[in-house]
């Protein structure tokens, strides 16, 4: 238990209490811990993309075999993976020299990039677009007044984000140009919105801090398996 | 040449992803595995090249990477980088069963580290910050007179603030006169959700425009 | 810029003065002696820049060296009054030095075309030239001194290549300080924050009972799971996509906890795709444990929690390919999101699913209230989380968030009142209670 | 928040009216009416005249009042999926930054970001600014990992984590990296983003601590997120696409000679404005759908 409990919890516990410190101690040892463990985390980072991959080829590897569902298409995930991977950390095909930027646009990993990675990658982020329309015509019903809310602010925004803006109230005599919609979706973002925003950020920071406290302190343990309480 | 080429590969798999807003088909899932493997090996060849050689290898022994990256000549090790390599290391024993829980100690210092940066940074600038940003005067005076729109934003936005904090209250009843309260709080985050996402609407629509001018600019290869 | 700057080269540039360092100044000046001379400088700053060099005609040095300018007796007044101490608040890497303008250093005549920084270890060995300053600037941060190292320094009025010295000052070192003075403040709002919230951790960890008010989407967690149940059908749990580095997922995990027991009880699929090893390592971890605690642990299985991509958009795209194919009764999204929250929620949607999320990216709030049936906004996330751990400590810490919103709230109001009394009245007293009050909570002043 | 999903409802009744068409129309349809929305304005090359608001115009006038020699750092920090909206602005900046002759220093806390800084050579520097130098006029750091560490790191250190350049060239070889230090050397620090690192990450760990002005440039998605931290913690901001659009046209109005490079927001504001168009239009039917489903659920109770 000693080495699978304890020991993790100390070493949280030295590390987040280091780092706070160091925001009010500009000294050694604070100072230095501050500035080096974030390179540290950056290191192990990517150790866990090297765990990422061994972890994928396990699960769609362990697919193949057993011809689980969608097997075949686990194998289009295997041979892109290797295939990226070999070309990338080989250098294979570019860049010119071992020095070189791995993701040079002439290289194959470069290409590789831009040809699959970069499409699919714009083009699964877009689906947004219909997403975002089906969404608000679901959504956007003045139901309740909460609802109502939110639709008639979305409304205004949707308006006043666009030229249309301009041209739908465009003809408001100088005495009302507060109702002109650029300005009152400007209005909105800036002062209702921004109350509601600025709650949320209160709130979420006090959320953080409160968490963070409790790992440093070891009360919260779950991420250990949440064993001895 | 390769352009032309890249430019198949990139419109035909751009296609197959939008053909999942009719319906689940092989395209798609095609598609979808490949970009599963591509991007997976992706993110590890930047990690390896872009950090891992470079920081660390090339910290504790820049002798050993002469020809592979550019080190500058006078480098010299700086063997307190073998602690994150013993921390990744572990948490690579996750992929045998028997020493897996080694890897506890790594997670200690990832959770410590977050815990450490996350409470520091959130004190800062969304605690302290957003307070001294609230306080301000409710009334604005301007050349001698009382500006009505500014005063009225100024009240608006602090009303929004507290009554939106007290929707956040957890350990009091929302009853009464703090019940109500709280309730216009929840319009506030109604109205600020709505806002958001009419703004929002804008980003996606962009995102699309893209898309839609890549291909254009492939049907324009092919007529 | 004055013209007969492209002679002072070495290896320092006016380019160093430019806005970062002028506010630098700035606040470092309101801070020792208040406004008036760090005006002086910023104004000084942008005159000097507008003006020509006119120095008065004086004989061009033999080649000047760039380390040691040739000193002419009397082309200007030297400055005065130098002074060179350990910068305060940081970590050793400093000495700033300040002087008093050289009675030449006057605007309208750009007879000082700036000021030379020159240092040396031992009083009177060969000083160097560090850098230089702009005409009318009274302050510089040697940054490239090493700590604990003694220096001596004189500062020299420049004309041209003609540069009258000050007398030397030192020995200086740089050191690191036990406290940075700038951060009080927030060393004692963090104070009362881990004291209110650890006091309600250990009053809750006594037996005492807190009321904690009830937030539908906690509640909504044991239908939800009962609802795949009773269908059939798997359960989905997405913990987010950011790392372990991010407290979202901590959070997210807890709650991960919770659902597993449940699904453990009432034997229901569980299926945890995740875009991060390191989640997935925790993930299991903690679904293991949950399996066990209720006497379960045979129905765990590590293929319940797996790895897909670190990609956000691999992974979405895998995470709709399962939705669509699996159909979840339930989903849950509890963790840190970003573009791909509605892409999610959508697609969860169009498969008939009950969707339950929790988040505290602002971003993404908007997207899950419109297309789930129950979010946790923000803070709610972090509440659910001690919640349903049903751990007496985690639920107690929750009353001393609250006292932190007490906090923030109390001074929003004092702050906006007094800020108005002060403006209305335009009484002195009023507004210098009001700027004491909002420089509490002011950041690096 | 239950109340705002209004979906899932039963309908009781059989017969087929406009209101249950309205109600149930397919969202297949809704996808191929946005498509239209956007394909058929870029077909037709619709544009609209594009005003720049106050918070756009802070960043302008910023980078107006620097002198010429300032250091400027652009932070490229997104992905290829948000070109259409971070593109334009990193263009619009660095246009103008080069127009001024500043010297301007390129990097990225995302690792898909310098393949965004070679876009931008191609398009600004090759294009316009071919008199420009590398290595004195304008630099490309590269990508390092570290996310908000990088920038706390760099923010005291800057060669200690950059010790070449993207090309990985030594970085005292680089005449305008001599003087360079850390973070406070610049004159104003640029942050595109289009999430997490970003904008607000360049906020919290280099403006704010190191008293640096940031501006931003974010999707829109991030924008109203921002909003809190200006004016006091960041000088200005361009959110979205209209942002960039803004920026473009203040640019233009002032530096007309880049006209023609210089406009790819305003172009794309034409789909964006249909789009919106046909959203909006959804959003009517779907509570004119809504209404009537409950004027007639209220007059069947009644019967």
């Amino acid at each position: 238990m000693f080495f699978k409990v304890q020991i993790p919890l100390i070493i949280t516990f030295i590390v987040g209490a280091a780092l706070v410190i160091a925001m009010f101690v500009p000294h050694f040892p604070f100072y230095e811990a501050n500035e080096n463990f974030s390179i540290y985390f950056d290191l192990i980072a990517v150790f866990a993309f090297i765990l990422g991959g061994g972890n994928l080829l396990k699960i769609h590897g362990d697919r193949i075999w057993r011809k689980g569902r969608d097997w075949k298409y686990s194998i289009v995930t295997v041979v892109g993976f290797l295939a990226m991977l070999i070309v990338g950390t080989l250098k294979i095909g570019g860049p010119p020299g071992f020095t070189g930027d791995v993701s040079a646009s002439d290289s194959w990993f470069g290409f590789m990039y831009y040809s699959m990675f970069v499409p699919l990658q714009s083009t699964m982020f877009s689906l947004l677009a219909f997403f975002v329309a089906s969404a608000s015509y679901r959504a956007f019903r003045a139901k309740t007044k909460e609802a109502t809310m939110l639709l008639v602010a979305a409304f205004i925004i949707l308006i006043g984000r666009t030229p249309l803006g301009h041209y739908v109230t465009g003809w408001l005599p100088p005495q009302l140009q507060f109702l002109h919609i650029p300005n009152l979706s400007n209005w909105i973002l800036s002062v209702p919105s921004m109350a509601g925003q600025r709650a949320i950020m209160i709130g979420i920071a006090l959320g953080i801090i409160s968490t963070s406290l409790k790992l440093i302190l070891g009360i919260e343990r779950s991420y250990l398996g949440g064993e001895s309480k | 040449m390769a352009h032309t080429f890249e430019l198949w590969i990139g419109a035909l798999l751009t296609l197959m992803i939008f053909s999942f807003l009719y319906k689940d088909n092989p395209f798609y899932k095609f598609a979808e595995h490949l970009f599963v493997g591509v991007s997976a090996a992706y993110w590890m060849v930047i990690g390896i090249w872009s950090t891992l050689m470079p920081n660390l290898v090339g910290r504790i022994a820049p002798n050993a990477l002469q020809g592979v990256i550019n080190m500058p000549e006078d480098a010299q090790p700086q063997y307190h980088f073998i602690v994150p390599a013993i921390f990744g290391l572990l948490m690579l024993t996750r992929l045998v069963e028997r020493i897996s829980w080694l890897s506890r100690w790594a997670m200690a210092f990832v959770i410590g580290f977050a815990a450490g940066t996350n409470f520091t940074r959130y004190l800062q600038s969304d605690f302290v910050g957003q307070i001294y940003n609230s306080m301000l005067p409710l009334v604005v005076v301007s050349s001698g007179h009382v500006a009505i729109g500014a005063t009225f934003s100024a009240i608006v936005l602090i009303v929004g603030v507290i009554s939106a904090l007290i929707y956040f209250f957890f350990s009091k009843e929302h009853t009464g006169a703090f019940g109500a309260t709280s309730r216009l709080g929840i319009w506030f985050l109604m109205v600020a959700f709505g806002a958001a996402f009419g703004y929002t609407v804008m980003a996606r629509i962009s995102l699309l425009t893209g898309r839609m001018q890549y291909l254009g600019e492939w049907l324009a290869t092919i007529f | 810029m004055p013209p007969c700057r492209e002679d002072s080269d070495s290896h320092a540039s006016l380019a160093r003065f430019s806005v970062p360092f002028s506010a630098i100044l700035f606040l470092k000046f309101a801070r020792l002696i208040r406004f008036i001379p760090a005006l002086a400088v910023t104004l000084g700053l942008v005159i000097a820049c507008s003006f020509p060099c006119v120095c008065p005609a004086a004989e061009p040095a033999a080649t000047p060296d760039e380390a040691h300018p040739v000193v002419v007796p009397m082309p200007a007044a030297a400055p005065t009054e130098i002074r060179a101490a350990d910068t305060p608040d940081d970590n050793g890497e400093s000495i700033t030095v300040s002087w008093v303008l050289s009675a030449d250093d006057v605007p309208a005549t750009g007879t000082v075309t700036g000021y030379a920084i020159m240092r040396c270890a031992t009083p009177d060995g060969a000083y160097e030239q560090v850098s230089t300053a702009p005409a009318q600037a009274q302050e510089y941060l040697d940054t490239s001194v090493d700590q604990g190292v003694q220096y001596y320094y004189k500062v020299g009025a420049m004309c041209g290549d003609l540069v009258s010295l000050s007398a030397v000052v030192g020995p200086v070192a740089a050191r690191q300080q036990w406290l940075d003075t700038r951060v009080i403040n927030l060393l004692v709002i963090a104070l009362i924050l881990i004291g209110a919230i650890m006091w309600y951790v250990f009053q809750a960890g006594k037996g005492k009972k807190l009321f904690i008010r009830r937030i539908a989407g906690i509640e909504a967690v044991d239908e939800a799971v009962g609802r795949a149940t009773e269908m059939g059908k798997p359960i989905l749990f997405i913990p987010g996509i950011q790392d372990m580095d991010n407290v979202q997922t901590v959070a997210g995990l807890t709650i991960l906890a919770s659902v597993g027991k449940l699904a453990a009880q009432y034997e229901t699929k569980l299926d945890v795709p995740v875009s991060r090893s390191l989640v997935m390592s925790t993930a299991r971890e903690t679904l293991k444990q949950a399996y066990l605690s209720v006497g379960r642990p045979d129905l765990y299985s590590d293929d319940m929690a797996y790895y897909v991509t670190d990609e956000q958009f691999g992974y979405v795209a895998a995470v709709d390919g399962i939705m669509v194919r699996e159909k979840p009764a339930t989903c849950f999204y509890m963790g840190a999101f970003f573009a791909e929250s509605l892409i999610l929620a959508e697609t969860g949607n169009s498969v008939g699913a009950i969707q339950i999320a929790g988040t505290a990216m602002p971003t993404q709030l908007p997207f899950f209230v419109a297309a789930c049936d129950y979010t946790l906004i923000g803070e709610e996330l972090f509440a659910a989380s001690a919640y349903l751990s049903k751990d007496a400590k985690m639920i107690g810490s929750l009353k001393g968030q609250d006292v932190g919103k007490g906090i923030a709230m109390f001074f929003i109001l004092l702050g906006s009142i007094v800020a108005t009394v002060a403006s209305v009245s335009g009484n002195s007293s009023a507004a210098a209670f009001s700027d004491w009050l909002s420089n509490l909570f002011r950041l690096n002043f | 928040m239950a109340d705002d999903r209004p979906d899932k409802e039963q309908s009781s009744r059989p017969r087929k009216g406009v209101i249950d068409v309205l109600k149930a129309i397919d969202r297949r349809i809704i996808f191929l009416l946005i498509t239209l929305g956007v394909v058929l304005p870029l077909i037709f090359h619709l544009v609209f005249s594009v005003r720049t608001s106050p918070i756009v115009q802070a960043i302008f006038d910023k980078m107006e009042s620097l002198p010429p020699g300032s250091k400027v750092l652009v932070s490229f920090d997104y992905a290829p999926s948000t070109v259409p909206e971070n593109q334009p602005m990193a263009e619009a900046i660095c246009r103008h930054a080069l127009a001024k002759d500043f010297k301007v220093y390129m990097m990225a806390v995302w690792a898909t970001g310098p393949p965004q800084v070679d876009a931008l050579v191609t398009n600004v520097i090759e294009r316009d600014f071919p008199g420009k130098v590398y290595g004195k006029d304008w630099i490309n750091l590269g990508y390092k990992a570290g996310n908000q560490g990088l920038i706390n790191a760099i923010l005291l250190d800057l060669k200690g984590m950059y010790t070449t350049d993207v090309h990985g060239d030594p970085i005292d070889g680089f005449e305008m990296m001599r003087d360079v230090q850390n973070l406070a050397d610049m004159s104003l620090i640029v942050c595109i983003g289009s999430g997490f690192p970003g904008v607000r990450e360049w906020v919290q760990f280099a403006g704010d601590p190191g008293r640096i002005p940031v501006a931003g440039g974010v999707t829109a998605v991030e924008a109203p997120l921002l909003y809190p931290y200006y004016p006091r913690q960041l000088l200005g901001l361009m959110g979205g696409l209209q942002g960039a659009a803004e920026y473009e046209s203040a640019l233009v109005l002032k530096y007309p000679q880049y006209k023609e490079h210089a406009e790819q927001a305003v172009r794309l504001m034409g789909p964006q404005t249909v789009a919106h168009l046909v959203i909006i239009a959804f959003v009517i039917i779907g509570n004119i759908a809504y209404f009537g489903e409950r004027s007639r659920q209220k007059r069947a109770k009644k019967a």
